[in-house]
């Protein structure tokens, strides 16, 4: 991750800081900040939402395309995560430099949604065996100011919310072979079903408390954090113990728990935020990175 | 493309713009806090972001420092989504490497480098969306995000590609035209001195037409200068007015 | 990528046999666990230190029929000089499954996955390794798993934790680890890899997952914790407990291992 | 005895691996008469048989003194020669030299005429220098100064304002540097120019106009693969053809 | 291994020759050096000359599936390699500016002027198609690595010839050059690079640059065109200004250079075909049978003796006047499989009726004789070929004596 130097003067500041439910820029410790959603920014994909939460900019686009299933699920659809660091957030990115960074980030999304509940691949099988819809999910890193695993799952969330997938109808024709037609009618098309899709916690453990979504300052000063991927329903899909040092296991359920209950409150004011912006159909104002 | 007609006989275009006409251009300077100079462009629906870092010490290889200028380092990369096929990887194929050499060439005969010797200016474009006339708004961004960033250049530079269908030339060309594989010239222009920075042209073209093809990529940079020039005072003033009282 | 030109390939679509095995072979139940293992036992581990000469340390380890060799070298000078935090070493891990140690044989080439195993033992390993000892230095970590019968991280943690103090560097405690495979309501500790990965295609009722865990033993500290598959919260919290308990079954074997390993390089006691 | 398989190889091509291998002369009254001879580059000792480890052309020069005249381009550095080098750094104290050797040769800021520590000579990177070597072996950096035993410059140090540096094989800056060289008495005769030649391959030219320049620095060029007549009638020609 | 870095005085002189229109190795503003064309026995191997720039390409073809997004078109591939055997410079494997430029370059050239047919090289659409493969390898760096690489690839193009294929059904025969003889690509258009070196700020420009001047210009601008007076590509590079005015009056030079060199390929393709029909002795082997061991024979560089004045100008206004294609005085031919022109030719194009040289390269006995290609260069002095076995110094003074009289018909013509 981006790292920020620190001075142990400061380190201290912010653990009292931290102690007292006070962070540095006014939060509770459960407090996220500021964060802006908008969907349907990139024309050329299928789905696309970008996130600023904070001063880290995340922008997902998802792309489907027609591909042969795995072996081992003939009947499924699958996934594919791809997380872009791109120098435009620091120049340590430039090159291959930030391909380490983004091959974790991309392992961990796929630990996420490696359960048969946060997508129904069911529904992506064209025909079993030998076509299905693969959902290519390219996360772009704009700018980095720390917990970028929150930022990015909520895009994903959203794109995925904002996803058409064309209908298809199969016909045969002479030889058995199997004709695939895509209806080119933008609006005769599949939405996918994102309730059960989970949104990532993390929680920094600064001195004896943790907090949620911590700034580069706050998890430079952290020992560990843990990461919770929670549903709407509570459900945790993945637990992931992030940094160099270790919990205590009263901590690590009193993170669980915490994490938890922020999860499951973030999805509902998400959710209607996501059909609010639907419901302004047509005249919505694109904004992107005009403002 | 024998089928889709480029130019109709009323000489109205595919998305009916006329041939001299620009696409739409929006910018905004200051989009990242974290760099030092940031950019966005939109130019009908392609879409660019640059970023500027610098002028800082050279990192990586010691042996580039000049000890007269500085070192221009640039990177261009498209998102994987930016085109209708998805690209497997952002950068590091052939054609982003050469747009990077490209960009660095247009801002190496701009930006004033002898004023800051033994140092380096990271100039990073990225193309969000990708419909035709990526180099030019690769240049366009670019240059707002250095103006942004407060780095002395001898003047705006304005790019636009231009084409040539039925003998009249095109300006700004969007995906559909560029790919059309008729002539497309990508023109790197200083409009005040009037130099060229940097001039690209692909597929044939008869000699004569070459000055007419010119003069409207150099018609077309123009405009654009006064766009980009109307982005930039609008942003001094936003910026003024915050910091005023 | 650099084509395979050595082996002879089946044409293209060639398809691996796995296929065509009978549809309920695939799915084994996860409950009935066979003969004598209970749910909440280990697999009786075996392992020994100092087989490779070369390594400053070294181990292997056998947990049923998971086996996993480890190598540690350092602590080393750091090859990239401009690391920013000089005041403690750096750990760093190189992860490999033999491609002949899965059922379907893997690439030479580390697979993300591996880079993600990587990463976690890393994680897992650092809180117990005093980095404050060894300033602008790297100890390098290899690991390579001969055969995969499944929980493949925890037995690699404990492996190369033995590895790390067979070489000497000092440590605050030895790291054990712990994988437990949730299926609804029964939880199998250190399953193997049908039962780790078989039900979980099929499974769509509640609590399907997988937890694993690196604990300090003497410290009661978790110092590595990993978990996916779809988990209530209170399952996730009592399955992270059955795992420390396994922990702690393995630590007597781990410190007979270290014990032996030490009588054999202590010099002969003078009688 | 021991000299004449020499003497017969004078002036013919040999190659690396030949072996001149002497019998010992037994004089009359039995004693061995022991002769010196002297290998200069080009030649080992092996035993009492000497080998030839360059391929060029066996040379002779009395008394004893044998050597291989090469056609080398490469030069390897010699203590006591003088060359002309480029400098490329300067890091403290010292300027680093490309000499065109195997690695760069360094010059001190006090190898220079009148330089002391406060007034350091004026040198930028990419000057010519004049320098010569004085240590230079092969398990030490080779070193240069741009001043004699007694502190003179004498004719060391910056130089090469305006004129043209190009590079020749080393078999040719010896010809040029030869006593009586008649490529120089040829050159001479033309127009009147500057020239400075480095054991290390490099020459500078400066004549009175650029046209001047580049035809001193073609001809000498050019002088690498002639034979003396061919080079007699390019030179009658250049001389008639500018005047 | 870095190479010896360009010191201050050399700069500074090579400029000042420059505006004083003299170059270093005595040729005109707008002159190329010394083309010389050779093939391969094989089809679709050429070695191309361009002073001491020498580079091989080699054109080879496969029968592979098509693209998917163009099932009825065949692949054309070009891969230029930087062999470290070419200057001191290049190291293997790593990709610097210079390689993905000329890369680039080759391709754009080549492949966006469609001057191959590529519906041609279909099969079965869909399934089989050939790939042509154009692999371009550096032997030696002096200079404008662009043209040659042009030059080298377009002749091997034309050169080569894929074997013939017959199809039944879904099987495909291809026949060896024994059963069948291979067929030649279409070729509409030849595109060629012309190289324009930029000095001070673009106030002096130099067609075709050593490598000296290549490392004090300040920037080039490459012109790709065909005979046909069409544009394939334009790109400029390094920081330099350019006005509009400079562009066009480049396009201008190049479109005269370029149906010179044009004429030249086709001289040399024919001649290695009459070679070939007549059971004659083709390829590399044959066409250097009279110089010394080394392959790069170490002529002498032409030194400029007369105080030529610019033409430059006076050239161009020419141009304009005759919109055709300038006769161009028929290249020597020194020997069988190669095409060459002297500088000299250049700058007497279009000035007057250059009488014919009669050829010297008359088959057979020529080779018994010895007659020593001559590289009737103008102003400078003949170049003599120094042959290791004793030869006739008759052949000595009948070479010089061309050489005199060339000189001095040179200088009339000024």
């Amino acid at each position: 991750m981006a790292s920020v130097q620190v001075s142990e003067a400061e380190k201290v500041y912010i653990m009292h800081g931290v102690r007292d439910d006070l962070r540095v820029d006014g939060r509770g410790c459960e407090d996220y900040r500021h964060m802006v959603i908008e969907t349907d920014v990139v024309s050329n994909t299928d789905g696309s939402a970008k996130v600023s939460l904070g001063h880290s900019d995340i922008l997902v686009g998802v792309k489907a395309e027609i591909g042969k299933p795995r072996a081992l699920v003939p009947d499924e659809g699958y996934l594919e995560f791809f997380v872009d660091c791109s120098a435009n957030a620091t120049p340590e990115f430039e090159g291959r430099g930030g391909e380490e960074l983004g091959i974790d980030l991309s392992n961990t999304l796929y630990k996420v949604f490696n359960n048969k509940h946060s997508i129904d691949l069911r529904s992506l099988c064209i025909c079993p065996g030998e076509h299905c819809w693969v959902l290519y999910v390219d996360v772009l890193l704009l700018q980095c100011d720390g917990n970028l695993f929150d930022a990015i799952s909520i895009a994903i969330k959203a794109a995925l919310f904002n996803t058409r997938i064309p209908k298809v109808h199969i016909s045969e024709d002479a030889e058995g072979g199997k004709e695939i037609e895509l209806s080119d009618d933008p609006y005769d098309c599949v939405r996918l079903n994102v309730e059960n899709v989970p949104c990532i916690v993390t929680l920094c453990k600064v001195g004896q408390r943790h907090v949620v979504d911590a700034t580069l300052q706050e998890k430079a000063c952290s020992v560990a954090s843990l990461l919770l991927a929670v549903t709407h329903k509570g459900m945790v899909t993945c637990v992931r113990k992030m940094g160099g040092g270790s919990l205590d296991p009263e901590s690590i359920s009193e993170m669980t728990e915490t994490g938890k209950r922020v999860g499951k409150a973030l999805h509902a004011p998400l959710m209607d935020l996501l059909k609010k912006e639907e419901g302004l159909g047509k005249n919505r104002q694109k904004v992107g990175f005009l403002r | 493309m024998a089928g889709v007609e480029l130019l109709s006989d009323q000489g109205y275009r595919l998305d009916g713009r006329k041939a001299s006409e620009l696409r739409k251009v929006q910018a905004r300077m200051g989009v990242f806090a974290q760099a030092d100079g940031s950019a966005y462009i939109e130019q009908g629906n392609t879409k660019a972001l640059a970023v500027v870092y610098g002028p800082h010490e050279v990192r990586g290889s010691r042996s580039r420092t000049m000890h007269d200028r500085a070192v221009i380092n640039c990177q261009y990369s498209m998102a994987t989504f930016s085109t209708a096929e998805r690209k497997r990887r952002p950068h590091g194929d052939r054609k982003s490497s050469e747009m990077s050499l490209h960009l660095k060439q247009t801002f190496e005969a701009a930006v004033l480098t002898q004023l800051y010797p033994r140092s380096q200016i990271d100039i990073y474009v990225k193309i969000l969306q990708s419909d035709g006339g990526n180099y030019s708004a690769c240049v366009n961004a670019a240059t707002l995000a250095l103006v942004d960033a407060g780095i002395p250049m001898r003047d705006y530079v304005c790019a636009c590609t231009a084409g040539f269908v039925e003998d009249t030339p095109l300006a700004d060309l969007c995906h559909a035209e560029e790919s059309g594989g008729g002539t497309t010239l990508a023109l790197a222009l200083l409009p005040r001195s009037r130099h060229i920075a940097l001039v690209q042209m692909d597929a044939r073209l008869h000699q004569d037409h070459l000055d007419m093809l010119m003069e409207a990529a150099a018609e077309a940079c123009r405009g654009l200068s006064k766009v980009l020039d109307g982005v930039v005072r609008q942003h001094l003033q936003e910026v003024s007015v915050l910091t005023r009282d | 990528m650099p084509t395979d030109t050595k082996r002879l390939r089946g044409p293209e679509e060639s398809q691996s046999p796995m296929l065509f095995l009978p549809p309920d072979a695939q799915i084994l139940k996860a409950s009935s666990r066979d003969g004598s293992r209970g749910h909440a036992d280990v697999r009786p581990i075996f392992a020994r230190c100092g087989l490779v000469s070369q390594a400053k340390g070294s181990a292997y380890l056998e947990a049923g029929n998971t086996k996993i060799i480890c190598s540690v070298y350092g602590p080393r000078e750091t090859e990239r000089k401009d690391e920013t935090d000089m005041k403690s070493g750096r750990l760093l891990c190189d992860f490999r499954l033999a491609p002949f140690s899965c059922l379907k044989r893997g690439a030479w080439i580390q697979g993300n996955e591996e880079r993600d195993l990587s990463v976690a033992l890393i994680e897992s390993l650092q809180p117990g390794v005093c980095l404050h000892r060894y300033p602008r230095s790297q100890i390098e970590i290899n690991v390579v798993v001969l055969e995969n019968d499944g929980s493949i991280l925890a037995h690699a943690v404990t492996c190369a934790s033995i590895a790390l103090a067979d070489a000497g560097i000092e440590m605050y405690d030895v790291v054990l680890g712990c994988t437990l495979r949730q299926d609804g309501d029964t939880c199998l500790v250190d399953p193997t890899f049908a039962e780790e990965s078989g039900n979980w295609l099929g499974g769509y009722g509640e609590n399907q997952g997988r937890v694993t865990v690196a604990l300090l033993p003497n410290f009661n500290q978790v110092s590595g914790l990993h978990a996916d598959g779809e988990m209530r919260e209170d399952t996730l919290t009592e399955a992270v407990r059955t795992c420390m308990d396994g922990c702690h079954k393995l630590y007597p074997v781990v410190q007979h291992a270290l014990l032996r390993a030490v009588k054999r390089k202590a010099p002969p006691s003078v009688k | 005895m021991m000299q004449s398989c020499f003497k017969n190889k004078i002036g013919d091509v040999v190659l690396p691996g030949d072996i001149f291998s002497f019998e010992l002369p037994v004089t009359e009254d039995g004693s061995v008469k022991a002769e010196k001879i002297i290998c200069g580059p080009g030649l080992r000792r092996n035993g009492d048989e000497v080998l030839v480890c360059k391929s060029g052309i066996l040379r002779h020069k009395q008394p004893n003194l044998y050597w291989i005249d090469s056609q080398q381009k490469r030069y390897v550095p010699a203590k006591g020669e003088s060359v002309i080098g480029i400098v490329t750094a300067k890091s403290g104290d010292i300027f680093k030299v490309d000499v065109g050797g195997s690695e760069q040769a360094s010059l001190s800021y006090l190898a220079f005429e009148g330089a002391t520590k406060r007034n350091r000579p004026n040198v930028q990177v990419g000057d010519l220098v004049y320098a010569q070597f004085i240590i230079a072996n092969k398990d030490m950096e080779p070193e240069l100064v741009c001043i004699d035993s007694n502190g003179k410059a004498n004719g060391m140090g910056v130089f090469g304002a305006d004129g043209f540096l190009f590079k020749v094989s080393l078999g040719l800056v010896r010809r040029l540097l030869a006593p009586q060289s008649e490529i120089v008495k040829d050159l001479e005769k033309l127009f009147p120019s500057e020239i400075v030649v480095g054991m290390n391959g490099c020459v500078w030219v400066k004549a009175k106009t650029v046209q001047q320049t580049l035809i001193v620095a073609n001809l000498i060029e050019s002088c690498e693969n002639m034979t003396a007549q061919q080079r007699q009638a390019l030179f009658k020609r250049v001389a008639d053809g500018n005047l | 291994m870095k190479d010896t870095p360009l010191s201050n005085c050399e700069r500074q002189f090579l400029l000042k020759a420059v505006e004083e229109k003299k170059r270093v190795d005595g040729r005109q503003t707008y002159d190329y050096r010394n083309i010389k064309i050779t093939f391969g026995t094989e089809y679709g191997c050429c070695i191309v000359d361009l002073g001491k720039t020498r580079i091989l390409a080699q054109v080879s073809c496969e029968l592979v599936p098509p693209k998917d997004s163009r099932p009825t078109e065949g692949i054309l591939f070009f891969n230029l390699e930087l062999s470290p055997m070419a200057s001191p410079a290049f190291e293997l494997g790593r990709q610097s500016e210079l390689l993905v430029k000329l890369n680039r370059q080759l391709e754009r050239c080549l492949r966006n002027s469609k001057c191959i047919d590529t519906e041609s090289l279909c099969v079965i659409s869909g399934e089989k198609v050939w790939q042509i493969r154009v692999d371009v390898h550096v032997l030696n760096h002096d200079g404008n690595l662009m043209d040659a690489a042009s030059i080298a690839a377009i002749a091997a193009l034309s050169h080569f010839r894929r074997p013939e294929v017959a199809i039944q059904g879904r099987d495909i025969t291809v026949f060896t050059p024994e059963e069948r003889d291979p067929i030649p690509l279409s070729i509409y258009h030849m595109p060629i690079c012309v190289s324009f070196a930029f000095f001070q700020q673009g106030t002096y420009l130099l067609v075709d640059p050593c490598e000296r001047e290549e490392r004090v210009m300040d920037g080039l601008l490459v012109i790709a065109m065909n005979k046909h007076r069409e544009i394939c590509s334009i790109q400029s590079s390094g920081g330099i200004m350019l006005l509009k005015e400079q562009v066009l009056r480049c396009s201008k030079i190049a479109s005269v250079k370029v149906s010179e060199i044009t004429e030249l390929i086709n001289k040399a393709l024919d001649n290695d075909k009459r070679a070939r029909k007549e059971g004659g002795k083709f390829g590399f082997a044959e066409s250097m049978p009279k110089e010394r061991i080394t392959a790069l024979k170490k002529d002498e560089a032409p030194v400029e003796m007369t105080d030529v004045q610019d033409t430059a100008n006076e050239i161009i206004s020419r141009t304009e006047a005759q919109p055709d294609i300038v006769k161009v005085p028929s290249p020597v031919v020194p020997a069988p499989g190669t095409g060459q022109v002297g500088e000299g030719l250049l700058n007497t194009w279009g000035l007057e009726e250059e009488e014919d040289e009669e050829e010297e390269q008359h088959e057979k006995e020529e080779m018994s004789t010895g007659e020593v290609m001559v590289l009737s260069d103008s102003e400078e002095d003949d170049v003599v070929i120094l042959n290791p076995d004793a030869n006739k110094p008759k052949r000595l003074e009948g070479g010089s004596k061309k050489g005199v009289e060339a000189p001095k018909k040179q200088k009339t013509s000024h």
